[in-house]
């Protein structure tokens, strides 16, 4: 099982001739992931490291019967990429792109809901579902199968948790990166239902950062609805007001989205929250003995 | 990004949005001219990208001549939250009797736009917000319909009864959608929104903050912006691949990617110490990027350790180790460092580190606690 | 039963200060409809013939509970005009303005769609369930109470229709006039649905008119899912190619969409076509004896 | 509404789509001038607001200054399906190797603008509708999202495969959309648009039709249409009220409604007859509308007789009939008149228009009979 990718997944790479698009493909594939094309528009019939490039993804899809996408286009053209993945009948698209304007992810939104297509991104790291399949940039050798489910609003910071999973021998069932931007794909709420669903996890890290309420709904969400333990850190505890950290585009005003309210909201709902990254390991370990 | 009010009402201006009739002056001369040209009362307002200006003084009603240029030389140079007073708006002064708040912003729930209008204007809207929040009714608008007369008449109908405001009201509130969206805003404000004597809406003053990752299509914004020092250095990072934030702490991070240098500052909070600076190098182990970064780190006088925090991915440990080998031979660092690396290749990576005498930890905990401890020592020379 | 309208419909009027809306309205209440409400900006507070008035849709629709509107508004505000409706939870609206932009009607229906709305319109005269709710501009006194389901792009040949169906004892469950412009609400296809579930409804009269394939699409419709009595009647047999017949928006182009083709379409379904309007209860009880 | 081929293009040149260098001209002299200055080869082509004007002679390829004025004046005074060309566009002669067909246009079935496209251009796109409708490529317009880049591309590499040509017309594609968007358009057509010798894309024609309902807030469009006599004599009646189409038979019609108006032709069309006109007179029992409408139907020297049909609604027959006898007490009517008045009020309508001692009937049949017959016996006169 797992969530979203597995052996069965056939990915396109959108953006496949360019420096990121060709250099993450090669990697996606020698994971093991099931490449089946890539599209560059004028590159029709060209290959990239054994995958075919199509000029659409409409030709792509027609060609290899491909159910998500990744995409590694500029971000002035993400917006349009994402559509074209969602218009050509793929169900899964995963935007790497860093630095899409906000206002195009709002158009792009409601189209995406009316077709039924799921959104991991922009500027995120992709996902893995360790040894299936690699969808990301993510770096798939740090990762171990098993039965943790970890969803994340960073990158190297993700990687810095799963390095501490899988050193304490806690294998991943699939790992998420959300990305950072105010308005992306699928979050929190739509990830813990999955994980919730899949037998093959047993438990959930869900790795918050300050801004936005995000993590207040999850908590929500997680009272209501999850039974498997979950357990969370939280990134920015020490930024200060109004400063915005970087490309993961958490900004604290007005007192909402701090850490110390998301902490609180975990742990009203007996969500712990490590204080630090190498606390989360012993975490689950207590949580998976209950 | 922010602009200033003057540039915020000038791009209202251009939309046929009412707002006082004003000009922006730098010295007590140009003041007094000015106040002369537009008629008693004005008001004299600093200009500068920070908020609470009236509270910290920077806003003043003149009723006479004297008052004009008695205010404009006490805001002229004055420190608002660190920036200085360089020009100041002179706008007449204008007799209302209602005061609203109207504002668009994103809203990462809806995943739209969204209107935000209170009853209550004229104070700073966080302050409505954290007190009685069901003052601000919040409108998220459909991105594909996008401000339709129906919502912008529903919009203003909640702020006003007399229907010929709501007429001006719902067209304003249109057209300040479409500033938001043909800038690519992340803020549009106007706060207070006044009901003159006259019975018309007048924007008193008028707040724009925008949406970097626009810019590229946004030349006019920004062309208009004046980044201030800090925002000078970190625009002059963004150039070189790095995301660079000043802080007022004494330890100087350098970190690959924003959620972990987050976490690398909240360790070193954690364990008593005080962060300089939020720095992320992003993910090459390119020596020319770490160069930039500790050169970056080092103009900082405040800073006394740097702590280097690298997880090896996609680029493995040892070509980490390799570019910050080369790196520090390039560079002369005069006060400590403490480098952490983990991750791909972690092994070899801390062997060529320890070969080149670089003091290496394994955990962020030892690497935390190791800085704050250097530090302290520093501080008590 | 009867279908969309009946005497549980809370009905409010847009546009109702103005002169057709007022008059409608009136109308509309002494047939007995349950007129609830009306809207008009800036009139809020006020009434026509006893009917409050409410500056927009949304207060109309919380101090009503109107789960229908009319729409009596100019062209040009028209689209609006539904848009407001469909946004304060209305779930059908009927659009009587006459001259709306094609391309207003265009971006309205994906909204409409998204939000579940059923339009009937705009151009259209309305529809009514005899004896429960006239929600319209049709003439009350020629319906009668029965089992004859009417649909029809046209509005005086629909009364000209009614009155042979109450002249010769044929009642009518609900008569729906949809409307001639090029893009449309509810379709024949929707009502053919409609009537087909209503108990209520025996017979089903369609009057159709040439262009666009909305009939050929209907025939196709009804030989797949349609098993009570049809007849059909088709405007504008005589009608040159390439002219534009009046405000129903016909248009005949490169012979698609000819009374022809559209009769040929019935007949081969087994629906009778009436070449003259007097045909038309005749055929209905001749289908219905069989 | 339609346009001529040269405003058209003017449209285009100013979304910057490339079209052929040419000239309008309504004299064989300024042709010569036209062709002087544009070099020859040229194209001398009929502006007409009629199809087929290639197939009527009023488009020929000049290869001297000689066969250029010679097309001139065949084509100028020349009359195609009963239009008179006053003016000639005069383009230059471009060498090409390829033809398509692009066009917009409204789509019904999914309720969208739809972008049709076809590796068959130059001829008569209804032509390649008929005989092989695979060869048109259909690509409707999400209303939300318009004509995106990516749905252009996709829509580009349907025609060509050259990638600098895709990249051109993806680009005219999103241009032509936006015109449609822009000016109401109900078509917007390109064929041929061609690959020239230089690898470029070029409109060699260009057709816009518009929605007469979006006219309103169209003033440009509206400022350059040229309604021809047809036209204006139905955008008179237009302004009347009344819907008037004319046609080429001898019963003239007054109907209220459009569809009862079309059913009514129908019947006289069944019986044997022709009809003069489509007029639809709308909703109200007004004397003013029946005397426009009746000077409209006189204003034909074919109409024989004039049948009147009116369904009494909301407007009852009683009124309608009062209505009637006024008006034809002001109005001279020489020729045999056919009423028949049916719906609400009918006998009260039927007594009034008896005891005016005008003709009436109580059925659609017998009033298309009768008419047909008064006709004929005219004609035997």
């Amino acid at each position: 099982m797992s969530i979203l990718v597995n052996k069965n997944t056939k990915l396109i790479v959108q953006g496949i001739t360019g420096r990121d698009g060709s250099f993450h493909a090669s990697k996606m594939k020698a994971y093991g992931t099931n490449v089946v094309g890539g599209v560059s528009p004028g590159k029709g019939g060209q290959e990239v490291d054994g995958i075919p490039v199509f000029n659409t993804v409409s030709d792509a899809v027609k060609a290899t019967g491909a159910d998500t996408s990744i995409i590694f286009v500029p971000a002035p053209l993400a917006a349009d990429a994402i559509l074209e993945a969602s218009e050509a009948g793929v169900s899964l698209v995963i935007s790497i792109s860093e630095g899409v304007p906000t206002l195009d992810m709002i158009k792009v939104t409601p189209y995406l809901k009316k077709n039924g297509t799921k959104l991991i991104g922009s500027n995120c790291p992709g996902l893995i579902t360790p040894g299936e399949a690699l969808v990301g940039i993510l770096p798939g050798n740090i990762f171990l199968k098993g039965g943790v489910g970890l969803m994340s609003r960073s990158g190297t910071l993700t990687y810095e948790m799963v390095h501490q999973l899988t050193t304490n021998g806690l294998g991943q069932s699939t790992c998420v990166g959300i990305g950072g931007d105010p308005v992306a794909g699928l979050y929190f709420q739509e990830l813990l239902q999955m994980f919730q669903d899949d037998p093959e996890t047993e438990a959930i890290v869900l790795i918050g950062e300050i801004g936005g309420d995000a993590e207040e709904q999850a908590a929500q969400y997680i009272k209501e609805n999850v039974t498997k333990p979950v357990v969370a850190f939280i990134a920015g505890q020490s930024a200060p007001e109004g400063k915005r950290m970087g490309h993961a585009g958490a900004i604290i005003s007005s007192g909402t989205g701090t850490a110390e309210e998301k902490i609180a909201a975990f742990e009203a709902v007996g969500v712990p929250v490590a204080r630090r990254p190498e606390e989360i390991p012993a975490l689950l370990i207590k949580m998976l003995k209950k | 990004m922010k602009i200033h009010e003057y540039q915020a009402k000038e791009i209202f201006s251009r939309y046929s949005i009412p707002v006082t009739r004003e000009e922006l002056c730098f010295t007590v001369e140009e003041v007094s001219s000015a106040t002369q040209k537009l008629g008693l009362p004005v008001v004299v307002k600093a200009q500068v990208l920070a908020g609470g200006r009236g509270k910290a003084g920077g806003v003043k009603l003149a009723k006479s001549l004297d008052e004009a240029t008695t205010a404009a030389t006490a805001i002229l140079g004055m420190d608002i939250k660190g920036y200085t007073v360089e020009k100041v708006l002179v706008a007449e002064g204008v007799r209302f009797n209602n005061e609203v708040y109207v504002g668009l912003t994103i809203d990462r729930k809806s995943k739209s736009v969204i209107f935000m209008a209170s009853r209550e204007g004229g104070v700073e809207i966080e302050e409505v917000a954290k007190e009685n929040p069901d003052a601000i009714l919040k409108f998220p608008i459909d991105p594909d319909l996008g401000m339709t007369p129906f919502l912008a008449r529903k919009i203003a109908f909640s702020l006003f009864t007399e229907f010929s405001l709501v007429k001006q009201a719902a067209d304003m509130f249109q057209k300040l959608y479409r500033i938001f969206m043909d800038t690519d805003a992340s803020l549009v404000e106007i706060n207070p929104l006044v009901i003159t004597d006259e019975g018309n809406l007048l924007a008193l003053d008028g707040k724009m903050n925008f949406d970097d990752n626009a810019l590229f299509r946004q030349s006019a914004i920004e062309a208009i912006m004046e980044p201030d020092e800090d925002e000078k250095v970190e625009l002059d990072a963004k150039s070189k691949g790095l995301t660079f934030i000043r802080l007022d702490g004494s330890i100087g991070c350098m970190v690959n990617g924003a959620g972990l240098a987050m976490a690398t500052m909240d360790m070193i909070k954690l364990y008593g110490g005080e962060p300089a600076n939020f720095l992320d190098i992003g993910g090459s182990s390119s020596p020319k990027k770490v160069i930039d970064a500790m050169n970056l780190i080092l103009s900082d006088p405040k800073v006394k350790v740097v702590m280097i925090n690298i997880f090896g991915g996609i680029t493995r440990c040892d070509d980490v180790a390799r570019g910050l080998v080369a790196a520090l031979e390039q560079i002369k660092v005069e006060i400590p460092i403490v480098i952490r690396l983990a991750g791909t290749n972690s092994k070899e990576g801390l062997e060529i580190l320890k070969q080149a005498q670089l003091p290496v930890v394994e955990t962020m905990t030892q690497a935390a606690q190791k800085a704050i401890t250097l530090c302290e020592t520093i501080s008590h020379l």
